[in-house]
C-alpha cells in the first residue's frame, strides 16, 4: 500500500509561492492582452517574492529535514540562503522592469523589419518576470536541496531561465545571443560534470541522501568519492565562476542585459555557494582531507586571476565580473573554514556582496549614449563632473567591492578572513589579501577616471533613472552603506542562522 | 558621551552643517570652517588642561558595543601620547584653514567639498589617536586615506592624480597586511582569552615565536610604509609634491604620525619579543632612513620635494628613538612627532606661500627673498633651523633625546645618525641661500610680504617652535609617563650608566 | 560480464561527450555531446543502482531525462535563434564577446 | 653648596631680549635699535664687572655661583635643568665678551652707520652675545650645547650678513656646516658621557670622572676635541675661517678672533677632569694645536687681503691655545691667558683694519695700501701696539701669555717637548714674519692705493674702542701674570697646581731670550724682503711653498675632493637609485601586475569550444592534485 508522501506546505510554501507565480505569469503570457502584461506581471512578481519573504520570516525559526520527505532540508541556514535570494530578487525586479533594456521580440533577426516593426509597436517582453520567477524559485530550491536529485533539478531549474534571459538584450542582440549560447553550451557542459559526479557519490555513498555521504564514510570505494567530489566540484565551481571554470564569466556579464547581469551576478552566486556550503560542510566535512586542499588551490588561483585579469579590463561589465570572480575566490576561504565561523561569514558576504553588486550593475545601466548602454570604461572618463551623484555612489559601490573599511564588503572580507584564519589557513588569509590590494588598483582606477580625468567631448550621459531603478538602486546602495557602519544588524541574524543540519 | 567623543565627532558635525550652506558662499564657508575648527582646537586644550598627567591609566575612556558578534567596540580613550598627537592635529587644521585661504579654489570641486573633506579627515585623526580597539583604529586608519585622497587627488598640482594613487595603493596594501596581521591578533584572543579588540587585553596575549614575528611584520610594514620608512619611502615625496601645502601639512604633519605612533601603540605593545627580534633590523632602516633622507633631501630641486625628504630623515629618528627602547628614546620619538609636525607644517605653509607668490617650486628659480619678503623668509628661516635641530628650537630636544636615547643602547646607530645633524645642516641651508640669499633673482623684485592673515597663521607655529625649545616640560610631562610604561611592559629597562652614580 | 564494465563504458562515453564538446563545431553536435555526457552519468546511476541494490539511482535516470528534455527546448531555441541572426551554427563564429 | 645669584640669568636674557625685540620691531626700531643693544651689551658688562667684585669678595671655595631657572627636559635618568654657573673660569669669559663685546657695539655704531641694516647688525650682536654667555655659563654640556650652536647660528648670520653677495653667503654656509662637524663631535660627547656617568652636568661628571674607564675618558675626549677644532677653526676643520672674513670686521674682531673662536678652549679647559684622565685625548690635542698654529702662521705668510692675514693669525694663535691645555693642569691657565690677551690684541688690530677699511673705501687688499700711517696716525699707533703684543716683545701683552705656553711646551719632557718647542718658536718666528709682513704692506712705503682720495682717519666712535682695546694689548699681560694672578684665580677650577713639574729644563729666561731670537729673525727676514717697492701686486712667480700657503695649503680643494665631490656625486647616484630601483621596484610590481593581467586576458579567447577545454584540464588537474595528495 502505497502511502502519499508527506510534505509540510507550510515551510515550503516561500519555494511554492515563487514557483506557483512563475506559472501563473506563463499563464498570463499566454491570455492577457499585451496593454497590461507587463504591470500585471510586475505586480504578481513583487507580490510573489514580497510574499515568499513574509512566508520565510514565518518560518524562520522553523527545520525540518524532511519537509518534502527527505528531499528538502529546511534549516537556518537554508532559510538564510532563500531569503537573500528572495530579497535580492526584489530589488533586481525593480531593475528588470525598465522594459527599455530588453529586446521586443526574441525571436525577431537582429536588424531585419521584423524587428523594427515589434520596435515600434512597442511590443514588450513580459515573459521575463515569470523566467526570473522560476530561476528564482529554483535557486531557492538549490540551496535547500539534500538530495542529488532535487540538487540537479534545481541547478537546471534556475539554470535554463537564466540562459534565456541572457540573450535578450534590446541592444547589441548580436553579442546578447552569443552570451546566452555559450552561457547554456557551458552551463551544460558543467551540469553534465555535476551529474557524473553524482552518480559516482551515489555509488559511494548507496543512496542520493547528501546526509548519507558522511555516514558512508569508510566505504572502500574511496575512488568513488574521489571522482564524484571532482566532478560535482566541477559543477559548482563553474556556477561560482572560480578559475579554471570562470571562462563564462566575463563574456556573459557583458553580453547579457545589464539588469539581468545584476540578477545573476548577485543571486546566482548565493544559490550555488548556498549549494557548495551544504554539499561539502554536510556531504563531504568527513573527507576534508580529500577537498580541502583542491578547494584551496581553485581559492588563490581565482582571487590572484580575478584581481589580475580585472587590471586590464576596459569594459566596466568585465571588469565587474572578473571582480566577482575574485570576490567567488574570497567566498571559497569561507567554504575551506569548515566551521561555524565560515558558514556565518559566508552569509553576510553573499548578502551584503549581492546588493553591492545589483546596485552596482544599476547604475552601469544608466550610463548611456544614443545607441544605448555605454561600457566602455574610456567613455566613462569625467563622469564625476557630470553627474556627480552617480559617480560618487558607483564609487562608494566600488570601494565596498574593494573592502575599504566603512563598507560592507569590509566586513565581509573581515569575517571571512578570520574564518579562515581561525581554521588554520593563514596562508589563504595572506593571498586574500595580496589579492585584495591588487583588486584595489582597478577599483581605484575607476574612480580616477570618472574624478580626476576631464571628461572628453563626449555623448555619454546619465540618464534619469526610472522611479523603479532609483527605489532598487537606492535600497541596494543603502543596505551596503548600513551594513557597512552598523555591521551588527546582520552579523548577529547572520551568526544565528549559520547552522545546517547534518 | 565623553569629551573626548565629543570633541572627535565636533568636526564630523560641522561637516555636516557646512555641507548644507551653498556651495556659491564661499567666503561664509570658509569661516564657517574656521570657527568651527579654531573651537575644536580650543576644546581639546581643554582636554589637555583637565587630563591627569601623571597616571599613565587611559583617560577619557568612552566604551560602547559597536560590532557585537566580534566583540568589537566603540571604544575611545586617550594616554599622553595620544592626547599630544591630537592636540597636534587639532591645533594644527585651524592654522592649515587660516594659511591656506584661498587654496580651496583652484581644486577640481569647489571649496566647500574640499573643507568638508578637511573636518572629516580631522574627525577621523583624532579618531585613529583615540581607538583603543583595534577593529576601530584600523577603520579609522584605513577610512583616512579616501578624504586624504581626494584632497590630493582634487585640489593637488602637477601629477596629483598619479601621485594620490600612489599614496593611496601604498596605504592600502600596508593596510591589508596589518588586517591580516589584526586578523591573527583577533583569532588568537578568541582561543586564549575570549575573542577582543581591546588594545590592552591583546597586549596580554602570549602568542609563540614565529607566529609573533609574522604578526608583528603585517603591522609593522603598514607603519613603516605609512611613516615613511626607507625602502618604502617614494609615495611620500609625489605625494607632498603634488598636494596643495595645507594637505602637505596635514599629511606629513598628522597623518604619517600614524605610522610611528602605530609602531610604539601596536607593534611594542602587542608584540614586545618580536620587536625585540627585529630591532637591529628596524634600526638599521632608520639609519639608513635618516642618511638617505638627508642626502636625498640636498639634492632636490623641488622645495616641497625636499621638505618631503627631510620628513623621511626625520623619520628615521622617530623610528629610532622609538626602538631604541629606552625612555629617552621613546619620550624623544614622541615628542620629535609633536616637533616635526609643527616645523614641517611651518616649512610647507611658508613653501606654499613662496610658491604661489612666484609660480613655481624650483629652489633656483626664487632668491633675495631676505630682502625682498624678509617677514615670509625669516619664518621660514626660523622653521628650518628647527628642522636641523638647532638648539633653542624644539627640534633640537628630541632628536637629541633620540639620539642620547640611542647611544646607550645602540651606540653605532646613535653615531651614524648623529652625522645626520651635519647633512641636516646641508640640506637647510643650501635652500635658504638659494632661495632666501644672494642677489634678487629677476621675478621676484615684487613679490608681496606675508599679509596680515599669513602673519596670524604661521605666528603661533613659530611660537609653539620656540616655546617648546626653551620649555618642552608641559609636553614632556604628558608624554613620559605613557612612554615609560611602553618600555617597561615591552620588558626592557633603561640601560645603567656605566659608572654608578 | 563484471558490473565494473558498465562503469568504464560509462566512463568512455563521458570522455567522447567531454572530448566532442571541445573538438567539435556545430552548436547541435556540441549539444549532442552533452546530451551524450548526460547519458553517460545515467548509464553510471544505474549501475551503481543496481550496485547499491536500490531503486534510487534509476529514478535519477528518469529525472535526468526530463531535465534533458527541458535543456534541449531551452538549449534549441537558443541555438536556433543564433542561427537565424547568423546564418551559421558553428560555435567558433559567435566569439565577438572576448578579452 | 654652590651659592644662588639672581643675577645670572639676566646676562642672557637680556641679550636675548633686545635681540628679539630689534628683530620684531622692524624698521621701527631703525633709530634707536643701535642704542639699546649698545646698552644691553653695556648693561652686562656692568654686571659681569659686580658680579666679578663679589667673586674676588667670597672666600675661595665659595666663589662660584650658580643659578637654576627651570628643568629643562627630564626624561628617565636624562636630567637636564636649565641652569648656569658662573665660577673662575666663566668670569674671565663673561668680562672678555661683554667688554670686548661692549666696544666693539661702540665701534660698530659708527662703522655700520651707513648700512641700512644697522639695526639688524646690532641685533645679531646681541644674539651673538646672549648665546656666547650661555655657551661659557652653562652648567652642564647640554646647555653650553645650546650656547655653543647658538653662537654658530649667530656667526652664521653675521658672516652672511651681506649675503647678497653670493659668496658671502657661501662663506655663512660654510662656517656653518664646518661648525657642524665639530657639533657631532660635541653631541656624541654628551651621549659618551651620559652613557658613561648618567650626568650631563659639570659637576656630575668631574665628581665621577676618575673613576671611569680611561677608554670612555678618551673617546669623551677626542670628541670634545673635535668640537673644539669645528668652533675653533682647528686642524682638520680650520677651512671656514678665512671665508668668514666676508662677515663685517667688527664682527671679524669680536667673534672670530676675541671670543667665539675661542671657545674650543673654553671646552677643553672646562672639561680639564676628562682631559686629564684621558692621556691619549691630550695628545691628539696637542697634535692639533701644533699643526695649526703652524698651519695657520704659513697661510698667514701668503694672505693679501688683511682680514684673511688676520684671520690666518687667529687660527694660528688658537693653535698655541689648544697647544697649551694639551699641556695638562699648569697648561690651562696659560691656554686662558693667552685667550684673554689675544682677546685684546687680536681685537684691536682686527678694529685697526676695519679703520683703514673705513679709511680705504673697503679695500681689503694690502698691496692696495701703503704709507697709510701717516694718513691715519691714531689707527697706527694701536695697530702697531697690537702688533708688538702678539710677536711677543716685553712687556706688552702677548709676551707674557705667549712666552709661558712656549716654554710650558719645552718643558713638556722628552721628545714631546722638543718637537712642541719647536714648533710653538717656529710659530713664533713665522708670527713675526707676517706680521711684520701686515705692518709694512699696510703703515709703510709708497702708497699704491692708485686714486687721488686720501685715507683718513676714523671717526671717534670708532678710535676710542680700539684704544681702549690697545690699553689691553700693553697691559693684560702683565696684570695677568704678575704673582700668577690667573693661576692661582683659576686653580679651583683645573686644579693647576695638583701637579707639580719635577724639573724645568729651560729656565723663564732662557724660552725668553729663545723666543726673542726667533721673533728678531723673523721681523728682519719680513722687514728685508718687503722695504722694497714693488709690491702692488703679488709676485707671479713664487716657490711651490708660497703657492700652497696662498691657496691655504689646499684646504678647500682638499675639502672638495675629498667631500664635496663624492658627496656629489653621491647625491647623483642616490638620486637615480630612489628613481629607477626603490620607485622601480614599486612601479615594476604595477607593471607586472598590469603585465600580467594584459597576458592572461588571452585566455579569453571567445571561442566557446576552447573554454570547455579548459574546463577541461581544469578537472584533470583537479584529479591530478588529489592524486598527488592523497598518494
Amino acid at each position: 500500500m502505497l502511502s502519499a508522501p508527506s510534505l509540510s506546505y507550510m515551510l515550503l510554501s516561500p519555494m511554492l509561492i515563487i514557483f506557483g507565480a512563475a506559472v501563473l505569469g506563463v499563464l498570463i503570457e499566454a491570455f492577457l492582452g499585451k496593454t497590461h502584461r507587463a504591470a500585471v506581471q510586475l505586480t504578481i512578481s513583487i507580490g510573489a517574492l514580497l510574499l515568499a519573504l513574509l512566508q520565510l520570516w514565518q518560518i524562520k525559526d522553523m527545520t525540518s529535514t524532511t519537509a518534502a520527505v527527505n528531499s528538502v532540508t529546511i534549516d537556518r541556514a537554508g532559510i538564510f540562503f532563500q531569503f537573500i535570494i528572495v530579497a535580492l530578487a526584489l530589488v533586481a525586479i525593480l531593475l528588470i522592469a525598465d522594459q527599455d533594456n530588453f529586446v521586443a521580440q526574441a525571436s525577431a533577426v537582429p536588424g531585419s523589419t521584423e524587428e523594427k516593426i515589434a520596435t515600434q509597436q512597442r511590443v514588450q517582453q513580459t515573459e521575463i518576470f515569470p523566467l526570473v520567477l522560476f530561476a528564482v524559485g529554483g535557486m531557492m530550491l538549490f540551496t535547500v536541496a539534500s538530495d542529488l536529485i532535487t540538487l540537479f533539478v534545481a541547478l537546471e531549474v534556475f539554470s535554463l531561465p537564466l540562459y534565456l534571459l541572457a540573450g535578450l538584450s534590446r541592444r547589441r542582440r548580436l553579442l546578447s545571443q552569443e552570451a546566452a549560447l555559450k552561457y547554456f553550451l557551458l552551463g551544460a557542459y558543467a551540469s553534465a560534470f555535476f551529474l557524473f559526479g553524482s552518480a559516482f557519490i551515489y555509488g559511494y555513498a548507496g543512496t542520493v541522501s547528501i546526509s548519507a555521504i558522511s555516514a558512508a564514510a569508510g566505504s572502500a570505494n574511496d575512488i568513488f568519492l574521489f571522482i564524484g567530489i571532482i566532478f560535482m566540484s566541477v559543477g559548482l565551481l563553474f556556477k561560482v565562476s572560480a578559475v579554471p571554470f570562470h571562462s563564462w564569466t566575463p563574456d556573459v556579464y557583458q553580453g547579457a542585459p545589464t539588469p539581468i547581469t545584476g540578477f545573476m551576478a548577485a543571486c546566482t552566486k548565493v544559490a550555488a555557494f548556498g549549494a557548495i556550503l551544504r554539499i561539502f560542510y554536510v556531504g563531504f566535512a568527513d573527507a576534508q582531507s580529500l577537498w580541502q586542499p583542491i578547494i584551496s588551490v581553485i581559492a588563490i588561483i581565482t582571487m590572484i586571476f580575478g584581481s589580475v585579469v580585472a587590471i586590464a579590463q576596459r569594459d566596466v561589465k568585465r571588469m565587474l565580473a572578473y571582480s566577482s570572480i575574485a570576490h567567488a575566490g574570497f567566498l571559497l576561504l569561507g567554504v575551506i573554514s569548515l566551521s561555524k565561523e565560515g558558514l556565518a561569514a559566508s552569509l553576510f558576504y553573499l548578502f551584503s556582496y549581492g546588493f553591492t553588486t545589483i546596485a552596482a550593475f544599476g547604475i552601469i545601466s544608466l550610463v548611456r549614449d544614443s545607441t544605448g548602454e555605454v561600457s566602455d570604461l574610456n567613455r566613462w572618463v569625467g563622469l564625476g563632473k557630470k553627474s556627480p551623484l552617480v559617480a560618487a555612489v558607483f564609487s562608494f559601490l566600488l570601494l565596498g567591492f574593494a573592502g575599504i573599511p566603512l563598507t560592507s564588503g569590509f566586513i565581509g572580507k573581515f569575517a571571512i578572513f578570520s574564518a579562515a584564519y581561525q581554521s588554520a589557513n593563514i596562508s589563504l588569509v595572506v593571498v586574500g589579501v595580496l589579492a585584495s590590494a591588487i583588486a584595489a588598483f582597478f577599483y581605484i582606477r575607476v574612480i580616477i577616471m570618472m574624478f580626476f580625468t576631464d571628461p572628453v567631448n563626449d555623448s555619454v550621459s546619465v540618464i534619469i533613472p526610472s522611479i523603479r531603478s532609483r527605489i532598487a538602486i537606492i535600497c541596494a546602495t543603502l543596505i551596503s552603506l548600513l551594513l557597512g557602519v552598523f555591521p551588527s544588524l546582520l552579523l548577529n541574524a547572520s551568526n544565528s542562522f549559520a547552522n545546517l543540519i547534518k | 558621551m565623553s569629551l573626548l567623543t565629543a570633541i572627535g565627532l565636533l568636526p564630523l558635525i560641522s561637516a555636516g552643517m557646512i555641507a548644507l550652506i551653498p556651495t556659491r558662499n564661499n567666503e561664509l564657508i570658509k569661516r564657517a570652517t574656521l570657527v568651527a575648527t579654531t573651537i575644536i582646537a580650543i576644546s581639546s586644550i581643554f582636554l589637555a588642561v583637565s587630563f591627569d598627567k601623571n597616571s599613565d591609566q587611559l583617560q577619557f575612556v568612552q566604551k560602547n558595543s559597536w560590532i557585537s558578534a566580534f566583540n568589537i567596540n566603540f571604544s575611545l580613550g586617550i594616554d599622553g601620547i595620544s592626547l599630544v598627537l591630537i592636540l597636534l592635529s587639532t591645533i594644527l587644521v585651524p592654522i592649515v584653514i587660516l594659511a591656506t585661504w584661498n587654496e580651496s579654489e583652484n581644486g577640481r570641486w569647489s571649496s566647500k567639498v574640499f573643507y568638508v573633506l578637511l573636518l572629516t579627515l580631522e574627525s577621523l585623526m583624532i579618531g585613529v589617536f583615540a581607538a583603543n580597539d583595534l577593529f576601530l583604529f584600523y577603520v579609522f586608519f584605513e577610512a583616512m586615506l579616501i578624504p586624504v585622497y581626494f584632497l590630493i587627488g582634487g585640489y593637488g598640482t602637477g601629477n596629483k592624480s598619479a601621485a594620490a594613487i600612489k599614496f593611496l595603493l601604498y596605504s592600502l596594501f600596508g593596510g591589508l597586511l596589518m588586517l591580516a596581521s589584526i586578523i591573527g591578533v583577533y583569532i588568537i584572543s578568541s582561543n586564549q582569552i575570549g575573542a577582543t579588540f581591546d588594545i590592552t587585553q591583546l597586549a596580554t596575549l602570549e602568542i609563540d615565536n614565529q607566529t609573533e614575528n609574522f604578526l608583528f611584520l603585517g603591522f609593522f610594514i603598514a607603519f613603516a610604509i605609512k611613516a615613511p620608512l626607507w625602502p618604502f619611502h617614494t609615495w611620500l615625496p609625489d605625494a607632498a609634491k603634488a598636494a596643495t601645502p595645507g594637505t602637505s601639512v596635514l599629511l606629513l604633519g598628522v597623518l604619517d604620525k600614524v605610522g610611528t605612533y602605530g609602531m610604539i601603540r601596536f607593534c611594542i605593545q602587542l608584540f614586545p619579543d618580536a620587536s625585540k627580534t627585529f630591532t637591529p633590523l628596524i634600526i638599521t632602516l632608520a639609519v639608513i632612513s635618516i642618511i638617505y633622507g638627508a642626502f636625498m633631501a640636498i639634492g632636490q630641486r623641488d622645495i616641497k620635494g625636499l621638505i618631503a625628504f627631510t620628513s623621511i630623515s626625520h623619520f628615521g629618528f622617530i623610528t629610532m628613538g622609538i626602538f631604541a627602547m629606552t625612555t629617552q628614546g621613546m619620550s624623544g620619538a614622541n615628542l620629535y612627532m609633536i616637533n616635526h609636525g609643527f616645523s614641517t607644517a611651518a616649512l610647507f605653509l611658508i613653501a606654499g606661500w613662496m610658491i604661489s607668490r612666484r609660480g613655481s617650486s624650483t629652489i633656483s628659480d626664487f632668491g633675495g627673498l631676505q630682502r625682498v619678503t624678509p617677514v615670509m623668509s625669516w619664518s621660514f628661516f626660523i622653521a628650518g633651523m628647527s628642522s636641523l635641530a638647532l638648539p633653542g628650537l624644539s627640534s633640537f630636544i628630541s632628536e637629541f633625546l633620540v639620539l642620547v636615547g640611542t647611544y646607550t643602547r645602540y651606540p653605532v646607530a646613535a653615531i651614524i645618525g648623529t652625522l645626520g645633524i651635519v647633512l641636516a645642516a646641508l640640506y637647510i641651508l643650501i635652500p635658504v641661500q638659494k632661495a632666501l640669499h644672494g642677489p634678487i633673482v629677476s621675478g621676484n623684485e615684487n613679490l608681496k610680504d606675508l599679509n596680515l592673515r599669513e602673519k596670524i597663521a604661521i605666528a603661533p607655529v613659530i611660537l609653539v617652535i620656540v616655546f617648546m625649545g626653551f620649555y618642552p616640560k608641559p609636553v614632556l610631562d604628558l608624554i613620559n609617563p605613557t612612554s615609560e610604561k611602553v618600555v617597561v611592559n615591552a620588558g626592557f629597562s633603561d640601560p645603567i650608566a656605566k659608572v654608578g652614580k | 560480464m563484471s558490473i565494473a564494465n558498465y562503469l568504464y563504458l560509462s566512463a568512455i562515453l563521458f570522455t567522447i561527450g567531454a572530448i566532442g564538446v571541445v573538438v567539435r563545431r556545430n552548436a547541435i553536435v556540441v549539444f549532442m555531446c552533452i546530451e551524450l555526457m548526460l547519458n553517460a552519468a545515467n548509464l553510471a546511476f544505474v549501475t551503481f543502482a543496481r550496485i547499491n541494490g536500490n531503486l534510487e539511482g534509476q529514478v535519477v535516470a528518469f529525472f535526468t531525462m526530463v531535465v534533458a528534455a527541458c535543456e534541449v527546448v531551452v538549449g534549441l531555441a537558443i541555438i536556433v535563434t543564433i542561427y537565424r541572426s547568423r546564418r551559421s551554427a558553428s560555435v567558433d563564429d559567435a566569439s565577438l564577446l572576448k578579452r | 653648596m654652590l651659592q644662588t645669584s639672581a643675577n645670572l640669568v639676566w646676562f642672557i636674557a637680556l641679550p636675548l631680549f633686545s635681540s628679539a625685540l630689534l628683530l620684531l620691531a622692524g624698521k621701527k626700531a631703525n633709530s634707536w635699535g643701535h642704542v639699546l643693544a649698545t646698552t644691553v651689551s653695556a648693561s652686562t658688562f656692568t654686571i659681569g664687572i659686580i658680579e666679578f667684585l663679589a667673586m674676588q669678595a667670597r672666600p675661595e671655595e665659595n666663589r662660584a655661583v650658580g643659578q637654576k631657572l627651570f628643568t629643562w627636559i627630564s626624561v628617565g635618568a636624562f636630567n637636564v635643568d636649565a641652569s648656569l654657573l658662573l665660577d673662575q673660569l666663566s668670569i674671565c669669559f663673561v668680562l672678555l665678551i661683554t667688554g670686548v663685546g661692549t666696544l666693539i657695539h661702540i665701534y660698530s655704531i659708527s662703522y655700520m652707520s651707513h648700512d641700512l641694516d644697522r639695526r639688524r647688525f646690532f641685533a645679531y650682536l646681541n644674539l651673538f652675545i646672549a648665546a656666547m654667555l650661555l655657551l661659557v655659563l652653562g652648567d652642564s654640556y647640554l646647555n653650553l650645547y645650546v650656547g655653543w650652536e647658538g653662537v654658530g647660528l649667530a656667526s652664521y648670520l653675521l658672516i652672511g650678513f651681506w649675503n647678497q653677495k653670493p659668496a658671502y653667503a657661501t662663506a655663512a654656509k660654510k662656517a656653518f656646516v664646518a661648525n657642524r662637524v665639530g657639533d657631532v663631535g660635541l653631541s656624541l660627547a654628551i651621549m659618551i658621557a651620559f652613557a658613561t656617568f648618567g650626568d650631563v652636568s659639570f659637576s656630575g661628571i668631574k665628581a665621577q670622572a676618575e673613576s671611569a674607564s680611561t677608554t670612555q675618558l678618551t673617546a669623551i675626549g677626542l670628541m670634545l676635541l673635535l668640537a673644539a677644532c669645528g668652533k675653533s677653526a682647528q686642524f682638520p676643520l680650520q677651512s671656514w675661517l678665512g671665508d668668514a672674513m666676508a662677515g663685517p670686521t667688527p664682527v671679524s674682531a669680536l667673534i672670530h678672533a676675541a671670543t667665539m673662536v675661542t671657545a674650543g678652549v673654553y671646552l677643553i679647559t672646562r672639561s680639564s677632569f676628562i682631559f686629564d684622565e684621558a692621556p691619549i685625548a691630550q695628545i691628539m690635542v696637542l697634535v692639533v694645536g701644533a699643526v695649526t698654529l703652524l698651519f695657520g702662521a704659513i697661510i698667514g705668510t701668503a694672505k693679501d687681503d688683511i682680514k684673511k692675514a688676520l684671520a690666518a693669525s687667529t687660527m694660528s694663535q688658537i693653535g698655541y691655545m689648544i697647544l697649551a691645555t694639551g699641556l695638562g693642569p699648569i697648561g690651562y691657565a696659560f691656554a686662558i691667558m693667552h685667550l684673554l690677551t689675544h682677546g685684546f690684541f687680536k681685537a684691536s688690530m682686527f678694529l685697526g683694519a676695519g679703520s683703514v677699511m673705513h679709511g680705504m673705501k673697503d679695500e681689503v687688499n694690502m698691496r692696495k695700501y701703503g704709507g697709510i700711517g701717516k694718513f691715519m696716525p691714531i689707527t697706527a699707533l694701536t695697530f702697531g701696539l697690537g702688533y708688538l703684543a702678539i710677536i711677543g716683545v716685553p712687556p706688552f701683552a702677548g709676551f707674557y701669555s705667549k712666552d709661558k705656553i712656549i716654554e710650558t711646551a719645552l718643558n713638556a719632557g722628552g721628545i714631546k717637548g722638543i718637537a712642541l718647542g719647536i714648533a710653538t718658536l717656529l710659530g713664533a718666528a713665522i708670527t713675526a714674519f707676517y706680521m711684520t709682513r701686515v705692518v709694512i704692506l699696510t703703515f709703510f712705503g709708497n702708497e699704491r692705493w692708485g686714486h687721488k682720495d686720501e685715507p683718513h682717519e676714523s671717526p671717534a666712535l670708532m678710535l676710542i674702542p680700539i684704544s681702549l682695546l690697545s690699553l689691553g694689548s700693553i697691559a693684560s699681560g702683565y696684570l695677568l701674570y704678575q704673582g700668577k694672578s690667573l693661576v692661582n684665580w683659576l686653580e679651583p677650577v683645573v686644579n693647576p697646581l695638583k701637579e707639580h713639574h719635577a724639573e724645568e729644563l729651560f729656565s723663564p729666561n732662557a724660552v725668553s731670550a729663545m723666543t726673542l731670537t726667533v721673533v728678531a729673525i723673523g721681523i728682519f727676514l719680513a722687514v728685508r724682503k718687503y722695504r722694497g717697492n714693488q709690491l702692488d701686486s703679488a709676485p707671479e712667480k713664487v716657490s711651490i711653498f708660497t703657492t700652497a700657503a696662498r691657496k691655504d695649503l689646499f684646504q678647500d680643494s682638499l675639502n672638495e675632493k675629498a667631500f664635496m665631490l663624492p658627496g656629489q656625486s653621491l647625491i647623483k647616484r642616490l638620486l637615480q637609485i630612489d628613481l629607477l630601483v626603490i620607485d622601480g621596484f614599486v612601479r615594476s610590481v604595477g607593471a607586472v601586475s598590469v603585465g600580467a593581467g594584459t597576458k592572461l586576458r588571452a585566455l579569453q579567447s571567445g571561442y566557446v569550444r576552447s573554454y570547455a577545454l579548459m574546463m577541461v584540464v581544469g578537472a584533470l588537474a583537479l584529479i591530478a592534485t588529489v592524486w598527488i595528495v592523497t598518494a
